[in-house]
């Protein structure tokens, strides 16, 4: 008897440091979004800066009541066993109340678990806004924020994480290169295709480039996304497991630091310049590229991955803007082509047994991204045909701070 | 020797730019004015309370040239910063005694 | 005597688990910190942020070593039960030098305790410092802080969780909505009332409003006090409680989002401008209004006591600004207003048995108030009589970075 | 039998508490690179600060890498007992691939070890940079940084950390107030001698104060460096024992505090006035002061310690402008001088046996400084003699983010 | 046409603006600028060194108006501008040669 | 009385502060401008593309003076602003009709 009360101590113990982690890494991913949102004041230009906060203020927002409104229950709607799993609904808000969890239950409560997931939830959103930056209108641009972090990102999300088909077939994305970053990625496709690049972007004498208005608050956000990336992928482990969550953390280090070092070197023998905004970039080309094999990478396959993600970053800047797709930040660059490259990576280099082939790889980027952009294109086009989705050409000169706002980011100057 | 004080809308700037450079004129100084005048800036918030902003930002650009060379860039200013709305802004045109290049101390017309 | 080992070892980590939580919860509240300074120097105009960050860099010092010299032992005297515990003094200095901690004597060390407890000392003073900026001069403001934070706070501190006479009638304030923000919020309005508002704010044509100079320091000020705010709360559980603790990041984060939403709507139908600064003080006032009862409230609950907290940012700024009473930063609204408003909430959602009756939590709001605005108010008074408390009319204009510190905050530009 | 796996639960649950202490100081110590980044953008001309943000975002990554392929194996080469330990090396790469460590094995994982480890080694680089900035060639100093970072830190760090010689003398350094930070100040000091102060700051009427751009950034590098570390001391426990982690958290903490309040008398006593660069100094020099001994200490130790660090600061900054030693950020007087001060300070106030005394402080400031700063001083002296180490005048004048990167970090101002 | 340019204490300004108001004038184009003179600035410190700082910030405003205002104008600045104290900055007054509305076309008179 | 304004680089600004002062001029104004002339900017990169910073930015003199001391002045900026590379930039003299010290209201000779 004695010794139960023991055991049971030291099962809640264990209980209480896994619970503690995931609270913690919740915490860490909730500063990514202040991440997000000075990596993105920084990219635009001085007459944009108030209204890409205002939008990332409310995202967070947004992100979480609707996770606790719909999402959470969209993205973990316990598929039947055996289900295809491809689309079920656990009702509105949130279902536990009462009693509490102890290790028995698992690693975690049903609290951490649901603030960790919905930290993860307005990513996506976070994503959009900073391509469609200096252009969309306010509040179509929210809705759309709405719609996709309440409805898209969990139905795919289930697929995968909610234990839905694609698990089923052995998709691999262990802290979502895919369910978070290429969907991200996805819809901001989606946003610039429709709404077209910024005025004088592309003009007949070529690229005229619109630089960030502030590089000190771009450094900022890409420091604080990897600070925050500990506890993306590191509380992805879903416990503190030692070995795992202390493996995260060296591969997802050397994967963004390797990051770094390609998009270095490449942006210098590309253009002969040393690009800070490319180095940042690469950082963050790294740390989306080994997202999805976090946990089954060795030190030197996260290098080698963070460091053909690093080299992926100007390439696919240069295409994207000769496709006169214009993405003021490179969210496209960075979270749809290094997260479908880490997706692929787990494929290429990952060894778990039957999960991460190349067949079930490539279906899930397929599959997610088809449902992802389609969702995006669709909501974008009808906004587009009802509400209209881009401010005018004398608001868009004047920057959106005034012209929606009425406000500036900077004053007394 | 004139100098020509050009008070232009910020977004007719390259525009009004190139068509100097079209006739040949690609000295001139640039800086950042706030604008009184007909068009009254943006009505602005904070924390609940207007601040009617008076004024807009505007570039004036100041060009020296020949008394010869006025007419022709007065026209150009004027057919590439027109939008015909309100806050177009002006051209002020004064005469100018001399005119030194600091780097070879040529004078006047040599040094425009 | 095996079992007694095991058992023993089991304890011992789950000491170790809560003791962990609480330091890295101080270190998130000292992270809140400069979440104040940079959300203060963003609310200021250009000329006055030297001289709010020095202040923000002094009062955490002075805080620390305040708290270490007598707050401490001045919040935690050790009443004497059954006392009615309004005042008493367990000496100066730290009393814990040798004997290590262990299971048997809590969730946490001596250390932990003290360094916890002394990240929140500060905060007070870093309230009122935003409310008064721009026109206080330095050294008074920098005593000011030093008494009330070695002398003001500890007291009112103490009739709650020093386990004083307000712990004894039923008073719930889990975290400090009353003990900490209200407090810092009535010191803030003895001193605006006393210093009166910056020049040219009122004027016979209406209110003139006096922007603050860059939103992007603003809105990483408030994302740094959202972060913090998860030790904060979560670390006032005073231990890794999985359930408790993760259930206080959930209700922290809803209200923080809802006050979000509820500033959004209400400063748009007040003043139909999307108004960044108004829905970073909404997501403070959510913060703070669930602060009192972060660990009883269900995720519906505070919701709605965050959305409430946002309605009442727009309003009670309005207020304030009618009342010629000139608060900057909007430290009156977010930490009064709000302060009161979640204390109250206690009683209204909360069901904790014979603990938050609308007597208590009023008792606790009227007696904390009183004895902190009559202390602050006598203080900034006898300063104001004998060292002056105002700048002169030339160096308000030309501005406090310069006339108090011959520096400035940003230079060649 | 089920006793023992009682207790083996429990030591595993110990296990991943310290493990789980470990990781987070970690991404705490890799914070104090951003805080380093912003702290020197803030200290530096504007025209410089895109080039000291690529700097800084190259070091991390170059440290990581290079700790990966050469450094950690350099620093722990697992020295034969009763050897001199004075180098060794055990092979390129990391070599933990596969089984996993559990409680047996100590507090933490390999990789733990090797991340925590990680993040402290590119610190030493960061402190150079921003010593040499304003004037440093960028490919270069990136040079320089690599073989530091990969060659004299690690070899120094093994003296000690790595059971070498200066260990088994009994020389005392908890967290690195020698070993990593007098280790960058020392390198600091090799590079402004050869590099010679910058343009017109000493001129015949005498010191030329170049003031920092921007003091919100200088203010928020130091808050996130005091921030960081918490991880940087308080991970240096290597286990999360209660008593030593929060000891360590509070004498840290109080030095910083008393660092401040140090440096605000003595420079307002020295110039007549309130100098938040001073201040910002301050608190820095107080967290390098108690960093050798922040776990020996008790509160009035560490506040003498802080105390005497912060009075330092302005006494150090003279003292090198009056030897034309120009250093922009103030990091030969915060992490040379005060680093010396916190490792002497360990004989003084220290007192355990049989290590820290004064013979043995003085032998490791000494040989330690010796090593580097020859070191340094040959390296940079090669880079001079072939690539050239410093931009030329016209360069300088213009700023090197437009000489080197052919970018501004502030746009459309 | 004249082209007043004056030079006036940033606290100033806004009584300045009024008074031009009061007399009908509401044109004007500000600018930042820097003014050595003999008030002579702030003793700055930073890091234990002074910078004596010669400069102090102040307001330019250009005024363009017909000759029979500028008396009027000048009047208005000086009265609104003044403090009395050492600093209160120079009014000067330039001959114009033409002015133009970019808008319209208008000339001179009209244009103002 | 003449107005001079002197177009010069950022980096002689000290050189020619101290020559004027050197003559006993040490009242002016300044701005800061961006020069589009001979001296093209720095080629500038962002993200991959080329954007040609056409201009420089320079300083700004504005110096009223007396008709008698404008030679001196335009010599002490000849000299201290050459460094004989392209973009040392130019001096303008203009005819100043009245100039007004707001303080006391003196005009011209006096208040300068
Ligand atoms: N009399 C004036 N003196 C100086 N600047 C003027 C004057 N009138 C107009 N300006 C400048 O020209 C700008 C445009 O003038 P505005 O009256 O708004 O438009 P429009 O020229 O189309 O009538 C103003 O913002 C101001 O900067
Ligand atoms: N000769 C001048 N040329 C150009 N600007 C001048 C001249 N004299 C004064 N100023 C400008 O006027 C400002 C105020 O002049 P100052 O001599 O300080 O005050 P006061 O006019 O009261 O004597 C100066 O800061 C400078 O900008
Ligand atoms: N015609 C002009 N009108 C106005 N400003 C001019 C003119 N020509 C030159 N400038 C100014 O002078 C600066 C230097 O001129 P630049 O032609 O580059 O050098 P240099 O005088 O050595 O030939 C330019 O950047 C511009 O600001």
């Amino acid at each position: 008897m004695q010794t139960n009360e023991a055991l049971d101590a030291a099962m809640q113990s264990q209980f209480m440091t896994n619970n503690l982690w995931i609270l913690i890494a919740a915490a860490l991913v909730f500063i990514m979004h202040l991440g997000f949102a000075t990596l993105e004041a920084g990219f635009v230009q001085r007459k944009n800066v108030l209204n890409i906060l205002f939008k990332n203020s409310m995202i967070i927002a947004i992100g979480l009541l609707t996770y606790c409104l719909c999402g959470f229950n969209l993205m973990y709607p316990g598929f039947a066993e055996d289900s295809s799993g491809f689309f079920a609904f656990a009702g509105f808000g949130l279902s536990h109340t009462t009693e509490a969890y102890s290790a028995a239950d698992g690693t975690y409560t049903y609290w951490s678990d649901f603030i960790f997931q919905a930290m993860f939830a307005a990513t996506g959103a976070t994503i959009v806004s900073g391509a469609v930056a200096e252009r969309i209108k306010l509040v179509p641009f929210l809705l759309f924020a709405t719609l996709f972090v309440a409805i898209s990102y969990p139905i795919t999300g289930a697929w995968k994480w909610g234990g839905g088909w694609l698990d089923a077939m052995g998709f691999y994305d262990f802290a979502g290169s895919t369910i978070v970053h290429s969907v991200g990625g996805w819809a901001a496709l989606a946003g610039i295709i429709l709404l077209g690049p910024r005025a004088g972007k592309y003009t007949d004498q070529g690229i005229k480039p619109i630089p960030g208005h502030s590089m000190p608050l771009a450094a900022i956000g890409v420091f604080l996304l990897w600070f925050g990336w500990f506890g993306f992928n590191g509380g992805s482990v879903l416990s503190a497991d030692p070995e795992l969550v202390s493996l995260v953390f060296t591969t997802t280090s050397l994967a963004a630091a390797a990051g770094a070092v390609g998009a270095f070197f490449t942006s210098y023998f590309m253009f002969r310049s040393y690009d800070l905004s490319m180095v940042l970039n690469g950082i963050l080309g790294g740390l989306v590229g080994i997202t999805a094999g976090a946990d089954i990478m060795s030190p030197t396959d996260s290098i080698i991955i963070g460091l053909i993600a690093g080299i992926l970053i100007p390439l696919a800047v240069t295409m994207f803007d000769k496709l006169k797709l214009d993405d003021p930040v490179g969210a496209t660059s960075v979270h749809l082509v290094c997260g479908i490259w880490g997706t692929l990576a787990v494929a290429i280099f990952g060894d778990c047994d039957g999960c991460g082939s190349f067949v079930a790889q490539i279906t899930g980027i397929l599959a997610i991204g088809a449902f992802t952009f389609l969702f995006a294109f669709i909501v974008f086009y009808i906004i587009k045909a009802t509400m209209g989705l881009r401010v005018d050409e004398e608001e868009e000169a004047r920057g959106l701070d005034i012209g929606e706002h009425g406000m500036s980011a900077y004053n007394q100057f | 020797m004139k100098k020509i004080e050009a008070i232009i809308r910020v977004t007719q700037f390259e525009a009004v730019r190139d068509a100097l450079a079209a006739i040949g004129v690609q000295f001139f100084t640039l800086k950042e004015v706030r604008g009184y005048g007909l068009q009254k800036g943006q009505r602005l918030m904070y924390r609940g309370a207007n601040h009617g902003a008076d004024f807009i930002a505007r570039l004036q650009m100041d060009i020296v040239a020949e008394s010869g060379m006025v007419e022709g860039i007065v026209k150009a200013i004027e057919s590439a910063g027109k939008t015909g709305k309100i806050g177009d802004g002006k051209i002020f045109v004064f005469d100018i005694e001399t005119a030194i290049r600091i780097r070879t101390g040529e004078r006047n017309e040599e040094a425009v």
